[in-house]
């Protein structure tokens, strides 16, 4: 044994995590909100504004979660999307409705999602490589096909003409209730207030279904047999064959379900949109977002949600409120350095304490000498934030062990 | 279940509104177009057309020069069998640009139209090796170019003045959104005349912009859902008049108009009578009209007659280059007159227009 | 397979219809028959071991009879009923199981998660196969929450693992292939005697290992088999273990060592007070000291998982110690890296060489390179000396016996043997003062073992000093000339070789024996107290 | 060696035939034919600037395939080159422009300068991915957007940009700045720089095969452990190789700025970063094998033009890249697995007895 246990893991339950993890993400902002004076932080707007940018990166990342689950690199994601973004507009053009464009979204996405299991599982191809393949494929079937079809109706060989959306909900009593809180502007109850309040107003059935597939994943991949073969084969896929598992079998479902995964979040993405068209680029990389938003959620899906989470919030608040507001997340960011250097003290990390300590400083500083951050790097808060806390919290990523790996029935001894 | 949102209101009049200056003088005289075209016979003309990204049927751009081409053929006698069009694809480099001018330019092509400023210094170079072939670009500019290289400029500036005398006659918060595509030059140019126009108008209302992607990063002008939530920001700041730069994006701002029963500007063609976006007609009161039909049909026919001298240094509102639409009917009367009169008060060089934001 | 059919399987038991019959079972792989016209007759409630050289067609025939591949030709006959198997599923549907050579567990994946995969009809995966489980590792000695990750085991829980996977699946025909290569004699003890009660239970085994003391301990029938085929069946008590390997092999073995002893009074290697710790703070070394002589081979015993591995690797620039000082030939190397060492004249037998010894897609010639990058004959300054290198892979090839059509195939394609072998050759060619050698005939076949053993000697008799770790006993005693014993990352004991029996090493691998005074191992003392 | 001769033929042999007939049935179905449309892409070839433009492109190509191949090596997927290029590209333009110095030392220099910028931008992966184990796929991501940031704020008015008409751009590079190319008059320019692909690819193809440096880079790819039982230190191989990766990368957009634009302008183009990670693997991180696929690579996508002239929609050729990708490794793979079986075959015939290619079975 060259490997030495990694540190034991934490006893918590994953849900517990969670839990507490909102708590500390709503404490800091609604401590930043209070002491900046910068209420958009958590107001009802950012909440729901983080809601419509984060959720086709997070149909993206479950999709991540499923292909790489199964041990399969899918960097086709953005392919796969693009053609989910053309199926759902089809769909709507057919007359199908919403819940049509949701379904062939995912057929479209799937179909790329079956190209890439047959050059990778059956092929042995690069996963990589077939990705990049399937990337540049799915941009130009959908350009192709959006000339065929689209062009005669919309006039436009690029858009798709709008297409029926679904139609929103809200709680409104609850709304209007929370909704007064908010504006209270007490510290924390009015934070908490308007996140909420965010949330259960102008739903759209597209979230209620993109959370519903996040517990979905879970319970299939965590909770089901064919949840624990999948994983098997991600994890060692010759020893899953031993067992009798179908390793291949399980690879193809799983790169499909990734597909239509991330077809999904393409008809998320024509239906969150105003009006709801296919656009060509309209995907602008958010296939790759939703890898980071997996790899950052640590290939789980209350991770991804998080992550997907992150990226939509700083997204929405950089485009929606001024630059002080982005400012003021340096504040935060100095708040999570100081907790930081609490928590490292604690475990008596004295070395990643003090580097905590100087980055807490590092930032602060930068805070209260600036009043604002150049814009050009605002569209890229969402990066930069993702590199700070993975430079903080990587040692604690778990890949799948055979994720990206060549397998070939009957070749392992 | 939400109900849908309320109509749109077209705006309030400015009663609640803001502060205003006083009224200019009513416009005097008319406008003045260049007439080079009536002349023009171009049935011996071979017109070659090189497209941006997107190319004809973009409902934007593209499609405007397109339709000065098509105007060309329909009244000048260009023969279409005698016109060839070729489009840019997304992230190519120069190479691509100069094969394809020089493709049209060795097939004898004469004039070549090239549309978007990414083709400047590809044009520049080709119109060198062709010194005999007659070069233009949309929205371009180089120094030191070739003779044969006429560069089609407009005064987004003084169009977006225009619609922001609207917009702050129109507003009733005295804020006034603008978001644009993506932070360059050009886009700025809108940004800058709107803001005067604003300013000029009512001196105390706020203009708030925002840019949905930095140079660079051409998502921008592809992203509705963005350009959505950058718009609902400048409504939730309290803007109740937004004015887009933003391309596909300004669908997004558009229904980000509708959702919270704001006005909206729109940009480039009339905007209300665009089919993608004929779900928010109803909150679009203006657009901003930048006439590359007009700059490409007037360039053709120059040159059938003969006379690029005749052209116009920029397209402005001296020549109908840029303009604003009222369509819809929710100009009245009363917005109008202040419009032209400072379109007169610009065309007269009272006012100068800056094409660069103050801050 | 439901639980019913398991008791009729059962009751099947008391006929005398044997368990498997594999009747002229041939198998062919590209340019080699791996069986060929093989005949097997298992019968019901018996260990059946399978003895033969690396390569002779072990694995093969028990992969075939697990469904994991097709045979050519022949019939398999279960419980007197021809069958084919299409997959592994079929086989365990028909009451087989398999504990593979090399572990088949994701480290990733909870113990609970690893046994139920594949059976989840049993049990589902809940609170019943959780209980099921718990039930079971009872009987295989686990005594693990099933909830652990597997990468959280030592060896002998993995193995353990392997088994409950296979009772968890109510197999009655369990093959068991080489499951006692990494086990200490304590934990084969244990494993015997799990086998045999489930033996007196009703179950049969097919068993594989080249341990043959082992074989002959634990077999009630042991078939030997050469170049793919049979070479017969015999009884265990009628042979011994020198005819057993004699049959395996089809010549004479070598006779027995004489040994001499090479001793010096130089000292090689002096290690003081050396100690590396986990990233908890715990000391995974604790406090070591030993010394290697010019011509001396020291011996490491130890459970695996006690240091010995952590040990290598630290002495080999690998790891970092947190004290402690190491010198060779009286130069201070404790903050040499790994490359400095070897340039210092340290060779280096890693214990597990597809993972740390060899490039296996590269070509022999370019392992031969490896650790010498830097130094004649396979480097020149900044510049790699290919010539070079190919003409003494020639010379190794030649030396030590590797069987190769050549210098130019991969590393891959040769046998695990042959791997080792090139693997030595390499370590013994850069003139190394120190030989740093872990389980260096591992897995490797008694022709194979007996040419290593006298490379490692006569390098000792030319003055070469040895540390040698090494899982087998009678290895470890029979090459060294002192050895010591490590139990949680401490010397526990010192043992002499000419005296001590691998029982004796055992139970103070184990913690249980005693030792007297001066730290050295109280033998005959009858067991523990 | 015969037969290997004949199989390392056979590989690409296959793969355009694989193409051929991928591409031809993508043709078929938007109902063109597919002999015309690849007769006119050839023609092309021979049209105007064309073939010069291929050359030209596959030079930059090459540069880009060479850092994706160097991260290769190494098991590093450097996503990277794309923001490494950009960040290189700006800065080399800026200093270049800065600097007034003789002609070939002032390339000299601005090549270190982009060189440079690119393994800086290629640090923070590096120190990240060995400090703190961040997979450098996420990281580099990420500093690709970050790039565009930082090419937003750099071509700032206020900062380095100046505008010409409504384009932003550096200041252009003065005369002693601008590598000459080879005049081939009508038939165009090509980039002197094309040889600075070349030279790369054969520095390239000897440090990997012949130097230390190369077999520690391999040997740490190919299994780190053993490398480090080698005596290789791995922590330092990923930071060596990443950064090397990078400055390879910030080279890519050299050609062009000093032979062509003289400048850095907004619309400096992007995309060839994945092109590169696309053409490492076609070459299969083989000089010679990457000096082909950017040339294949180069031809599609210079030729497509032609497509238009025969009606065939030009979306049909990014179709036709994706295909040709994919046939040509699908190609690859057929090829390795015969190879393989091949091998093992002369192995069991040559040792009579049994072998174990224990790598196969991972
Ligand atoms: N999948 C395969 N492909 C090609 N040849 C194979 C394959 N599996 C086994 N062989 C060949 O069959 C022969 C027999 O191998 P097998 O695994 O049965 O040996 P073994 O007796 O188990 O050896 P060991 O005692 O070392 O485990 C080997 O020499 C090998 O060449
Ligand atoms: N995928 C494969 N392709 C070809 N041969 C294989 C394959 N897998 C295993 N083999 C062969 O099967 C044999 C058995 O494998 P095993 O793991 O038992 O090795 P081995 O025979 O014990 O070799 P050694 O004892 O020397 O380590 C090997 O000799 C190997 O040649
Ligand atoms: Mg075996
Ligand atoms: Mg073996």
């Amino acid at each position: 044994m060259t490997v030495t246990p990694p540190p034991r893991r934490r006893a918590v339950p994953g849900w517990a995590m969670f839990v507490f993890g909102i708590v500390a993400v709503v404490g800091v902002l609604a401590t930043t909100s209070f002491l900046t004076g910068e209420p958009a932080l958590t107001s009802s707007s950012t909440m729901q504004n983080t809601v419509t940018l984060g959720l086709p990166i997070l149909l993206c990342g479950l999709g991540g979660i499923w292909a790489e689950r199964s041990g399969m690199i899918n960097i086709g994601l953005e392919g796969m999307m693009i053609l989910g973004t053309w199926g759902a507009a089809w769909a709507g053009v057919l007359g199908l409705g919403p819940y049509g464009s949701v379904l062939f979204g995912a057929i479209f996405g799937a179909l790329g999602g079956a190209l890439h299991a047959i050059a990778t599982v059956s092929f042995g191809v690069n996963h990589i490589v077939s990705g990049v393949a399937i990337n540049l494929l799915g941009a130009g079937v959908a350009k192709y096909l959006s000339t065929l079809i689209f062009a005669p109706l919309s006039d436009n060989p690029r858009d798709s003409p709008p297409i029926d959306r679904f139609d929103t909900f809200s709680a409104q009593g609850l709304a209007d209730w929370l909704g007064e809180l908010e504006s209270e502007q007490r510290a924390v109850i009015s934070d908490v207030a308007g996140l909420l309040r965010g949330l259960v107003t102008r739903v759209s059935p597209m979230l209620i279904i993109g959370i519903l597939l996040v517990f979905a994943t879970y319970l299939v991949l965590w909770r089901t047999r064919f949840g624990l073969r999948l994983r098997s084969c991600g994890e060692n896929p010759v020893a899953a064959e031993s067992l009798g598992v179908n390793v291949y079998l399980h690879k193809y479902i799983a790169v499909i379900a990734s597909g239509a995964l991330a077809g999904i979040g393409g008809a998320a993405l024509v239906l969150g949109s105003s009006p709801s068209i296919y656009s060509e680029g309209q995907t602008a990389n958010r296939g790759f977002i939703g890898l980071a938003a997996m790899i950052f959620g640590n290939w789980r899906p209350g991770g991804t949600l998080a992550g997907a989470g992150l990226f939509g919030y700083a997204d929405g608040l950089r485009l929606s409120s001024g630059p002080e507001t982005v400012h003021a997340l340096l504040y935060a960011a100095v708040i999570c350095a100081g907790l930081l250097v609490i928590w490292q003290l604690f475990r008596r990390k004295w070395t990643t304490a003090a580097l905590a300590g100087v980055g807490a400083v590092a930032v602060y500083a930068l805070y209260y000498a600036t009043d604002e951050l150049p814009s050009e790097f605002l569209p890229y808060t969402p990066h930069i934030i993702t590199l700070v806390v993975l430079a903080l919290a990587a040692q604690r990523l778990r890949p799948p062990a055979a994720n990206g790996m060549p397998y070939r029935r009957g070749e392992g001894d | 279940k939400d109900s849908g949102s309320s109509n749109g209101s077209g705006g309030g009049n400015n009663a609640a509104g803001c502060k205003t200056v006083d009224k200019p003088a009513a416009a005097s005289a008319g406008t003045t177009t260049s007439e080079a075209a009536t002349e023009a016979d171009g049935s011996a003309l071979k017109v070659g057309l090189a497209f941006d990204i997107g190319g004809r049927g973009d409902a934007s751009f593209n499609d405007s020069a397109a339709a000065g081409l098509d105007q060309a053929i329909a009244e000048i006698g260009v023969k279409k069998e005698n016109t060839k069009e070729l489009t840019a694809t997304d992230q190519e480099s120069e190479d691509a640009k100069l094969t394809r001018l020089r493709q049209l330019a060795q097939e004898g092509h004469n004039p070549i139209v090239s549309v978007g400023f990414a083709y400047s210094d590809a044009t520049a170079k080709i119109a060198a090796e062709f010194p005999n072939t007659q070069f233009a670009v949309v929205d371009g500019f180089v120094e030191n170019a070739p003779a044969n290289v006429t560069f089609l400029g407009f005064a987004e500036h003084e169009g977006s003045f225009l619609v922001g005398v609207i917009a702050a006659l129109k507003s009733e918060s005295c804020t006034i959104g603008f978001v644009g595509g993506v932070n360059v030059p050009l886009i700025q140019k809108f940004q800058a005349g709107f803001e005067q126009g604003v300013k000029t108008v009512a001196p105390d209302a706020e203009v708030v912009s925002k840019y949905i992607t930095e140079a660079g990063d051409l998502t921008g002008f592809a992203d509705a859902p963005k350009g959505q939530v950058a718009a609902k920001g400048l409504i939730d700041q309290g803007a109740d008049v937004v004015y887009h730069a933003a391309g596909a994006s300004g669908k997004g701002v558009f229904a980000a108009a509708k959702e919270a029963n704001v006005m909206a500007i729109g940009v480039d063609s009339d905007q209300y009578n665009q089919k993608t976006v004929a779900e928010y007609k109803d909150v679009i009161i203006t657009s901003m009209l930048k006439r590359v039909d007009v700059a490409v049909f007037d360039y053709i026919a120059a040159v059938a007659a003969n006379d690029l001298a005749s052209l116009p240094p920029v397209f402005d509102l001296k020549v109908d280059g840029v303009g604003y639409s009222t369509s819809g009917g929710k100009i009245d009367d009363e917005t109008k007159s202040w419009a032209e009169a400072y379109k007169q008060q610009i065309i007269e060089g009272e006012i100068e227009v800056s094409d660069a934001p103050s801050s | 397979m439901t639980d019913t059919e398991v008791d009729t399987v059962a009751d099947a038991d008391a006929r005398p219809v044997p368990a498997v019959v594999l009747a002229g079972i041939t198998k062919r792989f590209p340019g080699v028959v791996a069986n060929s016209d093989v005949d097997l007759t298992v019968e019901t409630g018996e260990v059946h071991a399978l003895c033969g050289e690396n390569g002779a067609g072990k694995s093969t025939l028990m992969k075939i009879l697990y469904g994991m591949q097709p045979p050519d030709e022949g019939t398999i006959t279960v419980h007197g009923e021809q069958v084919r198997f299409r997959s592994p599923a079929d086989a365990i549907r028909a009451g087989i199981g398999m504990v593979h050579q090399h572990f088949m567990l994701a480290d990733n994946l909870t113990v609970l998660e690893n046994v139920v995969l594949g059976a989840e009809n049993l049990y589902g995966i809940g609170k019943r196969a959780r209980a099921r489980v718990r039930e079971l590792a009872g009987s295989v000695g686990l005594e693990q929450d099933p909830s652990t990750l597997v990468e959280r085991l030592g060896v002998a829980d993995r193995q353990r693992v392997e088994i409950l996977k296979v009772l968890y699946r109510g197999a009655r025909i369990v093959i068991l292939d080489e499951p006692t290569a990494v086990l200490v004699p304590q934990e084969v003890d244990e494993l015997f005697d799990t086998l045999r009660t489930m033996r007196a239970d009703g179950y049969t085994f097919l068993f594989i290992s080249h341990k043959l003391d082992e074989v002959r301990a634990i077999a009630d029938s042991i078939t030997v088999i050469r170049r793919g085929t049979t070479v017969g069946t015999v009884a265990p008590d009628t042979v011994t273990s020198r005819q057993l390997a004699e049959m395996m092999v089809g010549s004479e073995l070598p006779s027995p060592e004489t040994r001499t002893s090479t001793v010096t009074e130089n000292e090689v290697l002096q290690v003081q007070g050396l100690t590396l710790e986990a990233p908890d703070g715990r000391r995974i070394l604790d406090d070591l000291h030993l010394v290697v002589r010019s011509g001396e081979v020291l011996g490491i015993a130890g459970v695996e998982g006690n240091g010995q591995t952590e040990l290598v690797e630290t002495l080999m620039g690998i790891r970092r110690a947190a004290a402690g000082r190491v010198l060779l030939n009286g130069r201070n190397l404790t903050r040499a890296g790994t490359l400095a060492r070897r340039e210092a004249g340290i060779g280096y037998i890693p214990e597990d060489r597809t993972r740390h010894g060899l490039l296996l897609t590269e070509p022999l010639w370019a392992n031969r390179i490896l650790g010498y990058q830097t130094r004649k004959p396979t480097a020149r300054g900044a510049f790699l000396d290919i010539a070079g290198a190919r003409e003494d892979t020639r010379r190794i090839v030649e030396e030590f016996d590797v069987r190769t059509p050549g210098i130019e195939v991969t590393a891959a394609s040769l046998s695990g043997g042959n791997q080792q072998k090139l693997v030595i050759g390499r370590e013994l060619s850069g003139d190394p003062v120190l030989l740093i050698a872990s389980h260096p005939t591992r897995g490797v076949d008694v022709g194979a073992q007996a040419a290593i053993w006298d490379h490692i000697r006569n390098a000792r008799a030319a003055g070469l000093a040895v540390l040698l770790v090494s899982a087998d006993l009678d290895e470890l005693i029979g090459l060294s000339d002192s050895i010591k014993v490590m139990l949680r990352g401490r010397f526990v004991a010192d043992a002499d070789p000419t005296t001590v029996t691998p029982e004796d090493l055992g139970s103070a691998m184990t913690g249980a024996a005693v030792v007297d005074d001066s730290g050295a191992l109280v033998t005959e003392t009858g067991g523990t107290p | 060696m015969n037969s290997r001769l004949r199989s390392s033929l056979l590989a690409p042999v296959l793969a355009v035939v694989f193409a051929a007939v991928l591409c031809a049935i993508a043709l078929l179905a938007s109902g063109a034919n597919p002999a015309e449309a690849l007769g006119v892409m050839i023609g092309q070839v021979g049209e105007g600037q064309v073939a010069v433009d291929i050359v030209n492109s596959t030079a930059i190509y090459m540069l880009a395939a060479l850092a994706a191949a160097i991260g290769f090596q190494m098991n590093l997927l450097n996503i990277g080159i794309e923001g490494q290029y950009r960040v290189g590209a700006l800065v080399a333009a800026i200093v270049g422009s800065a600097i007034v110095l003789p002609p070939v030392l002032h390339w000299l220099v601005i090549l270190v300068v982009a060189a440079a910028a690119g393994a800086a931008w290629a640090t923070l992966p590096a120190i990240l991915k060995v400090t703190r184990g961040v997979h450098e796929v996420l990281s580099t991501i990420m500093m690709n957007a970050i790039a565009f940031g930082l090419a937003a704020y750099l071509i700032r008015r206020d900062q380095f940009g100046i505008l010409i008409g409504n384009n932003v751009s550096t200041e252009p590079l003065p005369e002693s700045a601008q590598v000459p190319g080879i005049e081939l008059g009508d038939r165009g320019t090509v980039f002197g720089l094309v040889f600075l692909a070349v030279v790369a690819a054969a520095v390239y193809g000897v440090v990997m095969n012949r130097t230390r440096f190369g077999f520690e880079l391999k040997a740490s790819g190919l299994s780190p452990t053993a490398a480090a039982a080698g005596g290789v230190n791995a922590k330092k191989m990923i930071v060596v190789s990443l950064l090397v990766s990078g400055a390879v990368a910030g080279l890519v957009g050299m050609p062009e700025i000093l032979g062509r634009d003289h400048a850095y302008t907004l619309n400096f183009a992007s995309g060839y970063g994945f092109a590169g990670i696309g053409i490492a693997l076609l070459g299969r991180n083989h000089p010679v094998g990457i000096a082909f696929g950017a040339l294949l690579w180069a031809f599609l996508e210079k030729a497509k033009g032609a497509l238009d002239n025969v009606g065939v929609p030009r979306e049909i050729a990014t179709i036709m890249q994706g295909a040709i990708v994919l046939s040509v490794v699908v190609a690859y793979e057929i090829v390795k697995r015969m190879e393989l079986a091949a091998e093992q075959r002369r192995v069991g015939q040559a040792t009579g007895t049994a072998v174990e290619p224990e790598g196969a079975a991972k």
